[in-house]
Parts: C-alpha cells; structure tokens; sequence
C-alpha cells in the first residue's frame, strides 16, 4: 500500500490542503495537532514523573528504616496498594469517582488528576526500586555509617542514598521510559496526547498507517531522548573505580 | 450517593465472567509464550553472533519503547490489512500480547543468564559440556529459578495489561465491568468493583509469590 | 574502658551470645578469635550499640551502651571502628572519607577536619592517594584509609571485626603493620581476627569464643599460646585447625 | 480479492454482525455476549432473509475501530450508530438510510442553557472517534464560538463528564442523548437543548465494492419500508419501555425520517444539510 | 602430560601473560604462585581452554589446545579443574552434581556414573551429605564435593585455582588434605595457591608468575625454599610479604 504523508497538511476542518503544513490563526493541520498532542504526552509524562520520583523516593526510604515497623507497614501498604489496581483503573478512579466522593477534586484541573494517577501508580513501583537499592547496599555500609556516629538521617543522606540512586539509575531509566508509554492511558480520560489523536484522526482522515506511523516514531524519539538523559545523567554520577557487585559479571 | 445494589451477583456474572475468562486466558497463553519466545531472544541477543544480536536487540529495544496500547492498535487494525485476512479482537490481543510480552521475558531472562556467576559457566565447560549442555543443564535451570520471582510479577503486571485491551474492543474483565456500569448507569461503582477486583486478584498472587521466594531462597 | 557484663543476644530464639563477659582497660589490645559464626562479630558490634542485645550490661568509658537514653550517635562517635569489608563510602573521595564525619558529626570546621585527616592518612602511608576514590586502590590501601577514617575521628578505643580476612595474602601484612604501630602507641584496641602472628606480636589478651556466642578462653597471651595444655579440648581443636598448615 | 461478502458468509456458514455495546436504543448490550437494539435487530432481519442459513456472530466496535474492521473484513455488517458521510464512504459502503439523527446538545436542565451561543467559555463533551468532534470544530470556527472540548472515551463516559459537573454540555446524536438521558439515574435533571448542529443519516455499514451484497441489504430494507415493518420495529424502540430498566426513550420519528420512509435514499449527510 | 610453549595472552591492548613456557609431567605436583592480578587464573584456565590466548602452543596429554580442530569439551572432559568458590551447580543434590556430566558428557550410565561418584564422595569424607543441596554445606565442604565431582570424571590431570583462598581459616585444613592425599597417590596437579605449607609438603616444583603474566621462577620446591639468596628480588618481596605475619 501507498504512503500518502500529506494528510498531515490536510486542514483539520475542511480537509483541504495548507500550505507550509502549518496552520495559521485559527486554522489548524493535522501536523499542527500531532505536535499539540506530542506536547501534551511531554507534560503528562514529566510531570508524573516529577510526582513519582518524590513520593517514590519518600516511601522507599520509610520502608527501609531500622526499628520502625509501622512506618515500614504503612510504606508497604503504599505499595502494594499502587501496584496491584491497573492503572486504567486508578486513572478512571482519579478521574470519575474521587470527584464524587472527595468535592475538591471536583473542580481540579483533569491533567493535575492524570498526572496523580500515573504519578502515585508509578510512585510504588519506584519505592520498590529505591528500597531494593537501599538494601542491595553491603549491611556493613550501614553499619559503617552508624560508627562514624551519624544520626540515622544522616547516614541515609550521606552515605546510603547517594550509593541507591546511582545503583538504581538503570531501573530508574526504564520507569521514566515507562512514563512516558504509560501516559498513553491518559487519553481514556479525554487528555488529547498522542494516542488519542492517533485514534480521532485515525478515524477522521482514515489514513490510520501514517498517522500511526507517525505517533509511534514520536513514542521512539520520546522514548530514546528519556533514554539519553538519563544516561548523560548516570555517567555524571559515575563514581570512579566504583564496579558494582553483580555477583560475577556477564559473557 | 454509590450504590451498589445494582450490581447483583446475577449481574457481574453475566457482564464480567465471560471478560474475566479471556483476561486469565490471555494472562497465561501470553505468558507461556512470552517466556519462550523471549528466552529464544535471550539467547540470540547472549550469541555474540551478530546477525541473530542485531535483529533481536531491535526487535526488544523497538517494542519496550512503544507503549502496549499504540502496539495493539497497530495489530489489530493493520496487520489485518497487510496481510489481507481478518484476525479477531481476541486472536489479535494474543498475538500482541505475546509479540510485545517476548519482548519483556527476554529481558528478564537474558539478566538471568547474566545473574549467573562465571563461574558457573567456566565449571559447566570445564567438566566437558557443550555450549548447549552447558545452557540447558547449568545456566538456564539457575536462570530460571533466580527469576522466576519477577517472572511471576511480571505476570502479575501482564494481568493489569489486559484491561488496555478495551481499544481493541476485546471483551476482557474491565470491559465486562464497564460494560455493566455503563448500561445500568452506575459507572463510577463499577469503576470502583473493578479496582477491588483487581486488587484482591493481583495481591493475592503477588503475596503467593513472595512466599514462593521465601521458599525458594532456603533450598539455595 | 570498656566493660560487658553478662550480656547474652537472640536472634529470635536462636541464642548468638551467651552471658560474655569482658573487661577492656585502657592500653589493653585484646584479640578475639572462634569459629565462624560463633559471635565474634556480634559481640563488637554491641560493643557501639550496632547490634542490640537483650541481656546484660556494656560500658563504654562510663557510657552505659543498654541505656535506652544514651545518645548512641555521640558515643558511636567516640569508638572507631574497622569492618572485614572496609566500608569506605564509594561515592566520595578518599579525602572526604575521612572529613565527612569528622565536619557532620563532630562539627568541625573542613579546614580542620582536612588537616586531622590528611595526618591520619599521611600516619598510614597514603598521602600519594588522597584525592582517589575508594575503588582506585587496592584491598589494603582501602582498608589503611579505614583505620585512618576512623583514626581522625579521635576515638577513644578502636574496634577490628576481622580486618584482613578479605585481603589477598600479600596485603594482609601492609595492614597489620599499621595495627601493630597503633597498639605498640597504646591505642585500646578489641580486634576479632585470626591472624595468630598479630596475637602473638602485640595482644595483651586473648578471648577464645565458641558457637553459641560463650567465651570459653580469657586470658593473657602468655598464657594462651604457651600452655595448651591448660585450654579447653574445643580451644585446641581450633587451634590446630588453623595453624597446621 | 473477490469483495464477495454473500459467498464468504455462505463459505463461512457465519456472519459477523459488527455492533456497539452501549449506544442504546440503537445497538447495546445485556450482557452475556447477548447485544440488541433497533439496528440490531434490523439487521438480524436482514441477514435472515439474505442468509438464512448462516449463523450470526455478534462483535462489538467502537466508534474508533468499526470501520477499519469493516474495511479488513472481521466485519460484514455493522449495525450500530454509524453516520453516513462522503468522507466514510471512500471507505465503505452504506446501506439505506434507516435512521436521522440530529446533532443536538444536553445540558442539565437547570443550567439555564438554551441555545449553542450561550456555550461560549463553557465546556463542552463529546466522544472521541465520533463526526460530533470535528462538527464541533467546525461550529466553533465558523460562529467565533469559544469553548473547551473533552472527548470521553466513549458515550457513557461523555454522559458521566456532563453528570459530574466536569463538562457543561454534551454534544452528540439526540437519540444517543436520549438514550442515555432515559436510563439515568435521574432522567428529570437534564434536558436536551439549542438548535440542530447537523442532520445525520444513520445507516448499517458494509465493504465498499460490493454491490450484490449492497442490493441484498438495500431490497431487504425497501421491503420492509413497504410493508410497515420498519416503523413497528421503530416504535418498538423508540415508543415503547425497552430493557435492561424498562423505560421509554420516547422519540418519535422526525419529519426527515419520515420522508425516507417515502422516498428511501443512501445519500451522505452532506446532502442533508447542504442547504444550510 | 602438559607443555604450556610461550603463551601470550592480551584483553585488548593490555597483556596478562607474557611468553609463558610450563613443562608438566605425569606425576608432578606444580605450586603457581604470584600477586594478585598476576595472571596466575588466567595461566591455568588457558590449560584447558577456558579462556582464549593469542600466541602460542598448549599441548595437554599430546592434544593440541590451540588447535581451532580440536574437540575442546573432549578435552575438557578428560581434565579435572576446582575453582576458588566451588561452582557446585546450586540447582542439583551432591549426588546429582557428582553425575551429570558423567552422563551427559562420557555418556555412562546413571548407576556406573553414582557408583563412581559416591566412591570418590567417599573418599572426601562426605557421603553422609549425599542428599543435601550445596547451599546446605559449609564452605569446606562444598570444595570437597567439587574435588570429588572433578575426580569422578577420571581426569587425567587436575588443575586448581585458589582452592581455598575463600574459605573460612578452620576449613583450609580440611580441603589441603585431601589435596594432600591426592598428590601422595601420584595424581598430575596444576595448583594455585599462597598455601606455602602445602608447597612445602608435596609440590615438586613452584612457578612465582610476576604481574604482567610473566614466569619469573620455575624450580623446584627444595631450591625455592631453601635458597632465598637465589631468588629474583620480586619473588623475595612476595614470599617476604605472605609470609611476614
Ligand atoms: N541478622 C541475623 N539474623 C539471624 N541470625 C543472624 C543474623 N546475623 C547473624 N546471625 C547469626 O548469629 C551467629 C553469629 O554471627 P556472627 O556474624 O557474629 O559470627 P562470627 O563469629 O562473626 O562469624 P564469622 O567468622 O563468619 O564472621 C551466626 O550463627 C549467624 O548465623
Ligand atoms: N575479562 C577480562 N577483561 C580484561 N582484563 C581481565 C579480564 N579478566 C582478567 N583480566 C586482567 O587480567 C589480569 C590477570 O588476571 P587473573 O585473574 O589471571 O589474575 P590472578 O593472578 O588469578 O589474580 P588473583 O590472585 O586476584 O586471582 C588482571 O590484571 C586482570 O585485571
Ligand atoms: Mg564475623
Ligand atoms: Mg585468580
């Protein structure tokens, strides 16, 4: 079958080709509303990810403190009750019924609801990660903390979680990647990122191929770029000399 | 204000039961086949032959960075047209599901194998095995074992998955839930049985599988 | 110095110390060996409140260790300790090793610190690799950056839980020469190893602790290397496990 | 390939009815793969009398997917609350028109809104993958209207954003409204408003190019025009307390309807309101 | 038995064995020592294959290794190697680790292939641990399986590296022993090890590799022992270091 990439010049409206692509004032292309759309994938996906990264730090450091059992309960609870609702639901929860139930969610904005629902959805699984991090530390690196006469606030900020963090970077990579992938769900409650355009002008222009050729490829690049950050981020926080213990190393 | 009397057993059972079948069916095909598929991905990416690594490191990395949604739309309303036959909702939910969960398993297993010390392998070779001895008798029964916890979970994962295949208009669980909510006009209760639904499920094999660790860790 | 008195330790209802008793004074340089698994480490790490214990008394310079008020981190301060596996902080460099803790928790100054630190550093033969990181040196290098950490940190007693068991044998003796230099100074000193040549050369006793966390042996070196026929019959047997070959 | 729908369900001993799980009185379901509706129905007459052997398979589709589906061949015969319009007809074939719905508003009734203008700066829902989306673009363009638009992701979700508050109007097909209006929990509170955005023509959905199946389809229908039959399955579903709750949507045939039933015709929407 | 000719292996451009020449023969028990990073692993898994070196020739028992013809599990098979930290397969009983590659590599039978096992599980001292898995038994032991699984493949030369340099010091013992006992009974040994006790009972010769992969001595145990005043400056320094404490 033949690729015809000028439906994206095609007026959104009328259907009628624009010059340039891009619309002017109030016309607008299907170009014009990819890259609307691709905008509203980047906010959803960032900002769940700044919640995510905040709670999930929070709660993962609470679930690994010594001597604190309902802490770490309450931690657990976090998680386990995060995990393990899809999060479809947890966004239609956000969304439909905690309006109902709690009146100020009432009037909040619906891309702050969104990006609470991904966000804590994702903020259990990285609790899960910082908390493995934290415990995949030698015991003794604790132990060491606590001799030099650190209080426990501090040997977690100086000596446990700069090591977590830089340990755990790769699985961080992948949960930023999976935001991103993630915040497709978005668009079941009426964000209109990428996977909803995909699918209204999908239906509009019934060049489903390119159009979906093109949502994919910007999935890639969003994908690739989270890919590249993080890794200019974890050769910053390389620690010189520093091998990770993997117990024994690969082919 | 949320009433859930409407909800009668009667009901759920005969909006949800048929959705909660496929979604448990879909669940245990995809993982099977996920899991062998992408142990067969593993191993071409752990090869060292390039042409067998290219390919499949391709193949993983391309579909770990699309998101499953955009990949279902993709085989059901596409490959139907490339290759010229219809394929059902059903059937095309589980072949996506595998073709994108291989994807997921042949990471698992690929860091697996790598979680096997060398020293492994250097003994399996040493006592005289063949690269596919070695494999198959030392490497991928530890691998398997080492992983089988997050195999599990990712399993568990793979169950909250399938409720996204309502695009497609699969009849999976939370489709037969808001199916119900939306035709007896109680939506949000039935947004709010689902999670309950799902939580119970999901937490209840997450909390199997970690006595399963526990198990496991004291044989090793 | 240090004082424990009939201290005994469970882990749920797995007993790991057994009423240990043991006085440390001031100069004294007491080595602790036993098999493995028997408490050894257990044992010195309640001696700064690592591990809790449920029975018994310790007594560091005074400080009641059992007392839920104490400020353990004020008295981890005062003790310095050296771990089997260095516990050098990977992240930070091996001169800020050994200022962290002095500016964070002692709170002084970093010019300060440094200086006391450099010293320390310097005093283990290790100036040249100041502005390394952990993972740059060598197993003894790390573990001479450990005595010094804990060195600049002013303790008034140091404890050893194995310090040369994980170092390739040609770099055992770079860090029992520095041990040895600290105990001829009159540094206390609590030191679980069993390296019998350090026991010999420098411990003023020696306490033998079986499986079960029970101290079998307490006495002098003298008395412990020259008259085996005076210790227990599971003494011996460990003895002769480690020295015949 | 032979686009020769009659001799693949004869081969097959089975059509696939292609039909919507929540666009009542059109096509819905009860549940336990069970689905009916006014077109539902319509079309089992249909496919009954063009193939009487065959077994009748039932799947459902959404606004977004029906008519790919139609067009890769997993459907024979969509029978849901699809509109006639030039741009679908590239894709597909219709048959005649069964059905006029007009674009209209719901508000809730206490809203004071009457009319479209008085939509400005207010919210608007509709549902994705549906014409409702670009007509509203299109009325805002033209009229210098400004409002915000959410999409549910289907009517029942677009009917829950007007019910919570989150959206002050919602604009769709006024028999879907209807529908939905009928079986709320409070039908009294909403009402349906303004003046007609678009005429629609609503008719059952099939593969392009393939007139025989086409003439079956659209004689079947003439026949049932003629014979009164259409309008007793009309009432049936517009006139009368259907289920699951047994209450009427109450709509009875519009003038434009009632012109088809005299004069059956295919034409797309675009010709409906050309006059406009 | 085996002849190691100028072997000399490189990861990229840094060299870790440096013109290698070893001659071993039937009966000879050979001590390779060195510091750590010396090569001394590398030498000897280069005997049989395990890791690939880019000049030279190793012929063991006549069969060229750095034939790319050669059938290298055959080989392997017929060449018996422990390793530092056991490489029991965790997944399998004693039992079953003591058979496996007797089935699936010589392809004998399940009985003949227990029989031989657990005659030489026997022979380690060990057969009332049959049953259990290796996470069940100590360090010491766990080696002793390894040995007995080597033995029961009926090698015609084994190879050992470090063997119990991760073992607990009350375990060496046991582990030399039955080292002991295998060099006594005339088997071809290829050991690594800083246990100069052991050197000192049974080796016949002892190679000191430099870092760099280079043999630096090669002579046997009475003269390196014996004659300091001959050795090269390096091997002085190492023995003086392993064995000052
Ligand atoms: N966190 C823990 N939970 C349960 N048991 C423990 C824990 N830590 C140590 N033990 C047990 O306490 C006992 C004493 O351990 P400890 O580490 O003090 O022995 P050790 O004498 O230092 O041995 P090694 O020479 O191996 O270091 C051992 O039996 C050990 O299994
Ligand atoms: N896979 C590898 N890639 C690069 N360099 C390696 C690799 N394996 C070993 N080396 C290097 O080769 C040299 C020799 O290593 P080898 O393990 O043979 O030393 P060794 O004498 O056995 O030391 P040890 O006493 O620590 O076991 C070392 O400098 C090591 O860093
Ligand atoms: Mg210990
Ligand atoms: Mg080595």
């Amino acid at each position: 079958m033949s690729l015809d990439w000028q439906v994206f010049c095609l007026d959104t409206i009328d259907k009628e080709a624009v010059k340039g692509c891009f619309g002017s004032g109030r016309t607008q292309t299907y170009l014009d509303w990819l890259l609307q759309a691709w905008g509203q994938t980047v906010i959803v996906a960032c900002a769940s990810l700044v919640v995510a990264l905040v709670v999930g730090s929070l709660v993962g450091t609470l679930r690994t403190l010594p001597d604190s059992p309902i802490v770490t309960r309450l931690g657990n609870a976090w998680v386990e009750l995060f995990r393990n609702i899809p999060l479809l639901v947890q966004i239609f929860l956000w969304y439909h019924v905690l309006p109902v139930l709690i009146p100020v969610f009432a009037s909040t904005n619906k891309l702050v609801l969104v990006v609470m629902g991904l966000g804590l959805f994702t903020s259990a699984r990285i609790a899960e990660q910082v908390r493995a991090g934290i415990q995949s530390l030698p015991r003794g690196q604790r132990y060491a903390g606590m001799a030099m006469g650190f209080t426990t606030p501090q040997y977690y900020r100086y000596v446990l979680l700069p090591m977590a963090f830089r340990i755990i970077i790769p699985p961080l990579t992948s949960e930023a990647m999976n935001i991103f992938k993630n915040s497709s769900v978005a668009f079941a409650v009426s964000v209109t990122e990428l996977t909803f355009f995909a699918q209204q002008a999908g239906e509009e222009t019934s060049r489903g191929v390119e159009i979906y050729l093109a949502v994919t490829a910007l999935y890639v690049i969003s994908a690739f770029a989270i890919n590249r950050i993080m890794a200019v981020i974890e050769k910053r926080a390389r620690v010189p000399g520093f091998v990770a213990n993997t117990g024994g190393g690969g082919h | 204000m949320l009433e859930f009397n409407v909800f009668t057993w009667d009901v759920l059972r005969s909006f949800v039961l048929h959705g909660f079948y496929f979604s448990v069916t879909l669940t245990i095909v995809s993982t099977l086949g996920g899991i062998v598929f992408g142990t067969v991905l593993a191993l071409m990416r752990l090869s060292g032959n390039k042409l067998l690594d290219v390919p499949a490191t391709i193949y993983v990395n391309g579909m770990r960075s699309i998101p499953l949604l955009m990949v279902l739309l993709w085989f059901f309303l596409l490959v139907p047209i490339l290759i010229g036959r219809p394929i059902g909702a059903e059937v095309s939910a589980v072949i996506t599901f595998v073709a994108f969960e291989a994807a997921y398993f042949s990471e698992i297993m690929r860091a697996g194998i790598q979680s096997i010390a060398r020293g492994q392998v250097f003994a399996g070779m040493a006592l005289g095995m063949t690269y596919g001895q070695n494999m198959h008798l030392v490497i991928l029964p530890q691998a398997f074992r080492n992983m089988l916890p997050i195999l599990l979970t990712q399993t568990i994962i793979l169950f909250q998955d399938t409720s996204l295949v309502y695009i497609i208009t699969a009849n999976d669980m939370l489709h037969g839930f808001t199916t119900a909510g939306a035709n007896l006009s109680h939506p949000r209760e039935a947004y709010i049985l689902a999670a309950v639904v799902y939580f119970v499920i999901c937490y209840s094999l997450s909390w199997l599988v970690k006595r399963l660790q526990a198990r496991i860790a004291i044989i090793r | 110095m240090i004082e424990i008195k009939n201290v005994s330790k469970w882990y749920g209802t797995h007993q790991v110390l057994t009423d240990c008793s043991v006085t440390i004074d001031k100069g004294d340089v007491v080595v602790v060996c036993g098999p493995s698994g028997s408490g050894k480490s257990t044992l010195i790490k309640t001696v700064n409140a690592l591990e809790p214990f449920q029975k018994g008394e310790i007594y560091v310079d005074g400080v009641p260790v059992h007392d839920p008020k104490t400020d353990l981190p004020k008295l981890r301060s005062r003790v310095g300790m050296v771990f089997q596996h260095f516990e050098l902080f990977p992240h930070l460099s091996v001169t800020e090793n050994l200022t962290i803790a002095q500016v964070k928790v002692l709170g002084r100054s970093l010019d300060e610190a440094r200086t006391r630190g450099l010293k320390m550093l310097d005093r283990v033969g290790l100036m040249a690799h100041k502005d390394k990181f952990p993972g740059q040196l060598s197993g003894g290098q790390q573990q001479r950056v450990a005595i010094a950490r804990a060195l600049s940190m002013d303790p008034v007693v140091m404890l050893f839980d194995e310090p040369t068991s994980a170092l390739d044998p040609e770099m055992v003796g770079e860090v029992l020469d520095v041990m040895v230099g600290l105990a001829k100074e009159g540094m206390t000193m609590m030191v679980v190893t069993h390296e019998m040549g350090f026991a010999r050369k420098v411990a003023s006793r020696v306490i033998f602790i079986d499986v079960g966390g029970r101290i079998l042996e307490d006495c002098s070196k003298d008395e412990f290397f020259s008259h085996p026929e005076n210790r227990q019959p599971r003494t011996k047997d460990f003895l002769n496990k480690i020295l015949s070959h | 390939q032979a686009n020769d729908t009659l001799a693949k369900i004869k081969s097959s001993g089975k059509a696939v009815m292609g039909v919507r799980e929540s666009s009542a009185p059109l096509a819905y379901t009860l549940g336990d793969g069970k689905y009916t509706g006014y077109h539902v129905e319509l079309c089992e007459k249909i496919l009954h009398a063009v193939a009487p052997q065959a077994k009748i398979e039932y799947t459902p589709v959404t606004s977004a997917n029906r008519i790919p589906l139609v067009q890769n061949g997993t459907v024979d015969l969509e029978c849901g609350s699809t509109t006639n319009n030039l741009a679908r007809q590239k894709d597909v074939a219709f048959g005649l028109t069964t059905y006029v719905t007009e674009v209209r508003t719901a508000v809730k009734a206490n809203s004071g809104i009457k009319s479209v203008a008085q939509l400005a700066g207010k919210t608007v829902a509709t549902t994705t993958g549906t014409t409702s989306v670009a007509l509203l673009r299109k009325h805002e363009r033209a009229t210098g209207l400004e409002f915000k638009e959410v999409y549910g992701k289907d009517h029942a979700d677009s009917f829950l954003l007007l019910e919570s508050g989150r959206a002050d109007a919602f604009v769709m097909d006024d028999n879907i409204l209807a529908g939905l209006i009928a079986s709320s929990k409070n039908p009294k509170d909403y009402a349906i408003v303004g003046e007609t955005l678009n005429v629609e023509p609503i008719a059952v959905m099939m593969r392009k190019d393939d007139p025989a199946f086409k003439k079956a389809v659209d004689d079947q229908i003439r026949t049932m025009i003629k014979s009164g039959d259409l309008e007793k399955l009309y009432n049936k579903w517009f006139m009368s307390p259907i289920p699951p709750k047994n209450t009427s949507v109450n709509l009875p045939m519009g003038s434009v309807l009632k012109s088809l039933m005299v004069n059956p015709n295919d034409k797309p929407a675009e010709d409906f309101n050309a006059k406009k």
